[in-house]
């Protein structure tokens, strides 16, 4: 028995498997020790994944040894890794710099549920991460949402409940536009692999139901994926959800569903499917572009921090739809890269809010006035998030934004207007990010509470580690480039 | 024996369908609830009865009849208690049936009254 | 004779439609989910349709019985999974709507839209 | 031909159904709607040759979620707001849709058409070598418990999820899913003589029937979701003429929340133990010396652990919603 052939199905069935057992424990420590264990243990195995996959190339694994498209197979490749490391990544980030904000957030005796949904939740995503087969992606999709609309109704306020109500709804309408389209392409195809469907869709090119199901499925995960105007789910349910649920699902939820987005365009469209490549590229472009700047301009106006951020993540599942829609290398490149940053500096920035909020009890801007001055470190470290958010060099979003930048110039003559629309949305963010970081430093603080006020040293120690990993990988971008390659050169198989 | 047979399931089945269009027809045009009940329970118990013991002798002695009596008894026992729990829910919700309707003032609807 | 065949999918498309307009424009929460349950069960129906084969039966191979052709049994696993995934996001909105009453005192979407904007 | 005209007929009184549905301002008669249109489309599937769909269609929509729907009417208002018409944007996103997809359609292959691409490929393949690989009539138990049984692995899990998040939304947490019991309605309908007659008679032979389901799933329509769904009715009517709180004596809170965990954990631990025997993820050939024998037994393992998780989870989820009041 060699554990290390089986690390796809481990890197599920790890995190899946210890939620029934969280859920029977009876104290939230526990329960919260062991979820942030199985969590380590998975980020551990995306590791070693990683590694296998940089040093051996894409793994195969067939569940209940029969072989694809009988059986249904896991693949990994750069751009799984990738996405991999963001989930368990993020979730132990998450749940070991949201100890003592959970414990606030979620009453003791409900915990154990709350956890075992949390690790469920892991499980989905990674489930959708290593997927090789179209149903098994739609039965881990719903997994991992109903696990996540769980979490965000975890959230203190009572409008967490309204905004899980509507995240389940489009949540649930996305996920069914997508079976449609699996149904679709079922039917003529008589597959559900990912790799049979694109050899055996050259058969009957552009025929109707395909091109219709290519509709639903990109319309269905775009509902997922929350890109403009799809979106409208995405900024309730990241306010109201407990803070710590917010930088988990910032980091990564909304990546696996436009993973899987990329993976069906490019690996089972492209080159299949006649003129899918321009109609693909009208269809994105478009809406990613206005996405990018509408979600910024909103961002300027909030009153609420998380707020701010939601819409930010907005704008930057533009950036990343922007990138992938070119459907050249360069581009694809900058969206696998782009995805990966975007979640260091988001995940970093999500972080420092839940921080702020723990002392200041409210995300709204007025509350948060002169949070700069009591809390020196925690802002510190937002500051440097949020550079690497607007791409300042020297940090990890000025790589991807440089990747943007020349895939965008080398793409056609519109390529100079888009890059003024990159520039504009960059500034607006500057602005958005701005205006928080002014008022956190000069503003006046709330009535009576001036005095030097900060998070437990661990949590001040996470936080800072998170801002020098969007620092590090802006100064040694060798891992997510190497992955974002390998990932890059698998999804342009179909292409070339 | 075998045209006597298909003539007589024959008739059972086509006895049972009409019972079970007088059911449907009493549940549209019977003016209460309780009265609806009663046509409807027709649709549930006399029509499935005949049709079933229609089929039962086309099928002859084989084992589709055995499951098709099983069918019959449970519809014999459940059928009557649905429209039993139906008539107590309504009962017990306050809904009055009509034809006790008293001295109310107000002129008969042809809707149910509910008591207060 | 063809065109009949293809009444399914139209079942499926008018299904899917009258779902998706409950979803959309029912202001009630639990019309909303009912809305849901008839546009998800649309695509089972759309599922199973593909599954289906003249002159053939359900896909269970008797030794002995002179069936040779059976319908296609993929489609229908995919149903049953898809079915199981349905009541739970059914029993879990249900749940969320239970919530939202006893904090809100209403379904109705855009009454508690207002008392969102109130505070 | 006949049967196309049946199942024509079954779809337009679905169609019918559904927009009485959508139209129905009182919610009770909706739901009871949605109970008749649930029953409809496992008419439906049943006349295109898919027995265990309709039967868990019949099982699921029909019986559980008319319950489940009833049981959250009771704590919510029971009428729709009045409508305010037809709201002009969706209509136009709804009828776009509904064209598009009337446009594919012909381009689909007919109804029942042997040539369509669907029905050779990975279905022939495993209509013809079920036989020599797993060996068990059923192919749609075969598909669904050992080639795609990572599906169903799923499926399980996202019956767990929906069980978690009602218990973590309505329930009081800590080994104690529901919140707390109505005195009141606690007695059931015990004092009511017909129904309780009735209730005696008829739930031993739904439990047998579910038992049957459950372990003759291999052989006929059915399988660990099916049974779990029957059993849950038994336990709903039980819970219905005896009380609720009889019917917690019977199957215990604790007990209930160690079916769900532990049919879900029994379903991961068969994966692992085909990693354990030197297989794969979900492997059986290799639980026994035999293969056919190993997957046989993992069939019964898996539906089993589906089976007790459905179970556990539906009671739970039944009880969390009319314990809270």
């Amino acid at each position: 028995m060699n554990l290390a052939e089986h690390l796809p199905a481990l890197q599920v069935a790890l995190p899946l498997l210890t939620a029934p057992l969280v859920i029977l424990l009876r104290a939230g420590f526990l329960a919260w020790f062991s979820a942030f264990l199985a969590s380590l243990f998975s980020f551990a195995l995306s590791v070693q994944l990683t590694i296998a996959v940089l040093q051996g190339g894409t793994l195969e694994y067939w569940i209940g040894g029969w072989e694809p498209p009988y059986g249904i197979s896991m693949v990994v490749d750069g751009f799984s890794a990738l996405v991999l490391l963001l989930i368990t990544g993020a979730s132990t980030l998450a749940l070991a710099g949201g100890r003592l904000s959970l414990r606030r957030d979620i009453d003791n005796r409900r915990a154990p549920m709350f956890y075992g949904a949390w690790l469920i939740a892991v499980a989905g995503l990674c489930g959708i991460a290593v997927a090789g087969d179209a149903f098994n992606v739609f039965v881990f999709m719903e997994i991992s949402s109903l696990a996540t609309y769980i979490l965000v109704a975890a959230g203190r306020d009572r409008r967490a409940l309204s905004a899980v109500f509507k995240y389940i709804m489009i949540g649930t309408i996305g996920a069914t536009f997508y079976l449609i389209g699996v149904g679709f392409i079922y039917m003529m195809t008589g597959t559900l692999n990912f790799a049979d469907m694109a050899v055996r869709l050259e058969d009957d090119m552009d025929t109707r139901p395909i091109v219709i199901a290519a509709g639903f499925i990109t319309i269905g995960l775009a509902l997922k994926a929350a890109i403009f105007p799809l979106h409208i789910w995405l900024p309730r349910a990241y306010t109201y959800a407990p803070d710590a649920v917010t930088v988990f699902m910032a980091a990564c939820s909304t990546k696996v569903a436009l993973y899987i987005l990329m993976r069906f365009n490019y690996e089972v469209f492209h080159g299949n499917l006649l003129g899918h490549s321009e109609l693909f590229t009208a269809f994105v472009i478009p809406l990613a572009l206005t996405g990018i700047l509408v979600a910024s301009a909103i961002a300027m106006f909030q009153g609420n921090l998380k707020k701010v951020l939601a819409f930010s993540s907005i704008a930057q599942i533009g950036y990343i739809t922007l990138a992938a829609g070119l459907t050249s290398e360069a581009g694809l490149m900058a969206a696998l890269l782009h995805m990966f940053n975007h979640a260091l500096a988001k995940g970093g920035l999500f972080l420092c809010a839940m921080a702020f909020v723990f002392t200041a009890g409210s995300s709204a801007l007025s509350q948060l006035q002169g949070i700069g001055r009591r809390m020196p470190w925690t802002m510190a470290a937002f500051v440097v998030a949020a550079m690497s958010l607007i791409g300042v060099p020297g940090t990890a979003g000025f790589i991807s934004k440089w990747y943007l930048i020349v895939a965008v110039m080398e793409w056609n003559t519109w390529g100079p207007a888009l890059v003024a629309a990159i520039v504009i949305s960059s500034l607006m963010a500057v602005v958005y990010l701005g205006r928080f970081i002014e008022l956190a430093y000069f503003g006046e603080p709330p009535a009576g509470n001036a005095g030097l006020l900060e998070v437990s040293i661990p949590l001040r120690c996470l936080i800072w580690a998170t801002a020098l990993l969007n620092i590090g990988f802006g100064l040694f971008p060798q891992l997510p480039l190497a992955l974002a390659t390998d990932g890059t050169a698998r999804l342009l198989g179909g292409l070339y | 024996m075998s045209l006597v047979l298909d003539l007589l399931s024959g008739l059972l089945i086509v006895v049972g369908a009409l019972f079970v269009l007088s059911g449907g027809i009493g549940a549209l045009r019977m003016p209460d609830f309780y009265t609806r009940v009663h046509g409807s329970s027709l649709t549930d118990s006399l029509g499935p009865v005949l049709i079933l013991v229609g089929l039962m002798l086309e099928a002859g002695a084989s084992l589709v009849s055995v499951k098709l009596a099983a069918i019959l008894l449970f519809l014999m026992i459940t059928s009557p208690t649905a429209s039993y729990a139906l008539c107590h829910a309504a009962l017990q919700s306050g809904l009055k049936p009509r034809a006790t309707k008293l001295n109310t003032s107000s002129p008969a609807s042809g809707e149910e009254q509910k008591l207060q | 004779m063809e065109i009949l065949g293809l009444f399914n999918y139209w079942a499926f498309a008018v299904l899917l439609m009258v779902g998706l307009y409950a979803l959309i424009s029912k202001q009630n929460l639990v019309k909303k989910i009912m809305g849901l349950t008839i546009f998800q069960s649309a695509v089972f129906l759309f599922f199973i349709t593909t599954s289906k084969l003249e002159g053939g039966t359900a896909p269970i191979l008797q030794a002995g019985k002179d069936w040779t052709i059976f319908s296609n049994p993929l489609p229908q696993v995919l149903i049953l999974t898809a079915i199981v995934v349905g009541i739970s996001v059914t029993a879990l909105a249900l749940a969320v709507v239970v919530r939202i009453n006893e904090e809100y005192g209403t379904i109705e979407d855009d009454e508690i839209l207002a008392k969102d904007r109130e505070a | 031909m006949t049967t196309m005209l049946i199942g024509i007929f079954l779809l337009s009184l679905l169609v019918v159904t559904a927009f009485a549905i959508v139209r129905a301002t009182e919610l009770f008669s909706a739901v009871m709607l949605s109970g008749i249109f649930s029953l409809l489309m496992a008419l439906n599937f049943f006349i295109l040759d898919a027995a265990d769909v309709a039967l868990t269609e019949a099982a699921v929509g029909g019986g559980v979620a008319t319950v489940l729907l009833l049981a959250a009417l009771k704590l919510t208002p029971p009428a729709e707001a009045p409508s305010r018409g037809l709201s002009g944007l969706s209509v136009v996103v709804v009828a776009v849709t509904t064209l598009l997809m009337i446009y594919a359609s012909f381009g689909q292959p007919s109804l029942g058409d042997p040539d369509a691409p669907a029905h050779g490929h990975v279905a022939s393949w495993y209509i013809e070598h079920t036989p020599e690989l797993i060996d068990i009539p059923n192919t749609v138990t075969a598909v669904l418990g050992s080639y795609r049984a990572y599906d169903t692995l799923g499926e399980a899990f996202v019956v767990l999820t929906a069980g978690i998040g009602v218990m973590f939304l309505l329930g009081g947490g800590r080994g104690k899913p529901f919140s707390r019991l109505q005195t009141g309605t606690a007695e059931g309908l015990s004092q009511h003589l017909i129904p309780k007659v009735v209730a005696r008679i008829l739930i031993p032979f739904i439990l047998l029937f579910a038992l049957f389901i459950q372990f003759h799933g291999e052989y006929s329509p059915g399988g660990g979701f099916q049974a779990g769904a029957l059993f849950v009715a038994a336990m709903i009517l039980f819970t219905l003429v005896r009380g609720e709180r009889r019917a917690l004596a019977v199957i215990t809170p604790r007990a209930l929340l160690l079916m769900s965990a532990g049919g879900a954990f029994l379903y991961g631990l068969v994966g692992l133990a085909g990693i354990a025997t030197g297989g794969q993820f979900l492997e059986y050939n290799t639980l026994a010396s035999d293969p056919i024998a190993g997957q046989h037994l993992g069939i019964i393992l898996i539906e089993f652990g589906v089976g007790v998780t459905v179970t556990g989870v539906l009671l739970s989820i039944f009880h969390a919603f009319i314990a809270r009041d």
